[in-house]
């Protein structure tokens, strides 16, 4: 004799909710390695081990260090006592990241990369250029001290 | 996060990349071809293939470890790049600087 | 012959960074369960998988049914076009769970529990206390719409 | 996040609360039961041992349920509490009201 057996199962309620992550890094170069692991750790909990999540990960990571190392250094000169704000906002479709410093901003329209084969030799340059070419979306405020880079998810 | 040095039975410095080469840990790997430089080196391959991700900083100092070897007369190799990496180097025309080889096994053969 | 093998293992930077998540949830008693479990992974993200720490993730579970449940209730009246704030702060010993509703808030001192052998079979009334012996320490703002629940961490 | 309700040999419905039981689905635990009373139920085993956290709502749910079953001249056990479950018994004074096992085998036996 077999017992009956009865099973309830909830549905699942369809909650579609955007969580924003946030944290104030100090002005120091050394930081930014472990701010931005535990950034992406942060606000892409949950998120599959697939190798597509894995990519997109590390276009976050790359992303913030590019958006962390202007903020510090032309932001804030390195001063450790200056504080760079970062926000992340997830939503189901996409992923919202703003940098913001306390520095004077600047005019991103007017920087030229390096991309000259005379010019292939400089250091740097190249950071706005990567930001502009990961992400699929950058905007910047009136000012020039925040920015704001969008990632859709896969 | 680091970097792991070995010399090959070639004689190149196979220099691994651990994780990620970015703003935080540029210096170290600047600082490790220069010590390699300065002891006679002339034969580098920087291996990418346990890499995560690279910022602006991390090329900016392969571009200087790059002129750095060359100058010596020696020669610097890139290898071991996953298709997000390589791309990075195609934005930004740095593939057209650097010698890069599919695998390490690969570049290790074009010495 | 063994080949020569260099090791350089950069110096690990000791940042303390607290983290920030936050949220706003629909007023409806259906979306409390998913929420929780959301903000949960959000938080404790990276945190190691051992009882200890399950435990905490627990406690923190329930600690944020009890005071949604109570916003969206008494905050809120359940209307769902009213949403229910929630701010979490990770720092490295401790958490501090804020959930803030737009209600008239209430006197959480006025509150007495069912515990006397009378009351036990009351079905209400023991979500405050239970708040207040799950959590390490209990505030609210003047108000009394405003909860800040902190958990210290193992 | 559900329940799982076998009748064994015994007669005993043995209600199994998978992850939680909270606000967002005591209900279904009040209307499972409150079907199996109507159908002629009359012992009940709450089970816990598959149950990470509950809330207030869900121990008010219990306090209904095993009204509800007493009522009806039937008898409620609960069974599988770890230790931070235990204590929300104990806070609350509701481990006076319940009949608690430390396992529903334990608990089986004692109907
Ligand atoms: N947050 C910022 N505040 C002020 N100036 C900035 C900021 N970010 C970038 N810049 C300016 O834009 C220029 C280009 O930046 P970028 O493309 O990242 O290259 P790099 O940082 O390597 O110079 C910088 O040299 C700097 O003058
Ligand atoms: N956010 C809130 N806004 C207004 N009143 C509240 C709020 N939270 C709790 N209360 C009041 O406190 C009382 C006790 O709450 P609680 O201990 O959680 O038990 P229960 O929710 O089961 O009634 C509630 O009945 C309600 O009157």
């Amino acid at each position: 004799m077999t017992s009956p057996l009865r099973l309830v199962v909830r549905r699942t309620s369809d909650v579609d909710l955007p969580v924003e992550v946030s944290t104030r890094i100090p002005s120091v170069l050394d930081a930014v390695h472990e701010s931005v692991e535990v950034l992406a750790r942060h606000a892409f909990a949950g998120l599959p081990t697939s190798p597509e999540c894995e990519r997109l990960r590390n276009r976050l990571k790359t992303l913030l260090c590019e958006a962390l190392a202007n903020a510090i250094v032309y932001g804030h000169r390195e001063d450790p006592a200056k504080f760079v704000a970062v926000r992340i906002e997830v939503e189901t479709t996409l992923v919202r990241v703003h940098v913001t410093d306390e520095g004077p901003g600047f005019d991103p329209s007017a920087v030229r990369p390096p991309l000259d084969p005379a010019d292939l030799e400089q250091e740097t340059g190249r950071g706005l250029l990567m930001i502009q070419r990961l992400a699929d979306d950058v905007s910047f405020n009136p000012q020039g001290n925040s920015i704001c880079m969008t990632l859709r998810r896969p | 996060m680091g970097f792991t040095a070995t010399k090959d039975k070639g004689g190149v410095m196979v220099i691994q990349v651990d994780g990620q080469l970015i703003v935080g840990n540029r210096q170290e790997l600047k600082q490790l071809v220069q010590e390699a430089v300065d002891h006679g080196e002339k034969k580098f391959l920087v291996d990418f293939a346990k890499a995560g991700y690279i910022d602006s900083s991390g090329l900016g100092a392969l571009v200087s470890i790059s002129k750095k070897v060359r100058e010596q007369g020696g020669e610097l190799r890139l290898a071991g790049l996953n298709e997000d990496l390589r791309s990075l180097f195609e934005l930004t025309k740095l593939d057209t600087l650097f010698a890069i080889s599919d695998s390490a096994e690969k570049a290790l053969i074009a010495f």
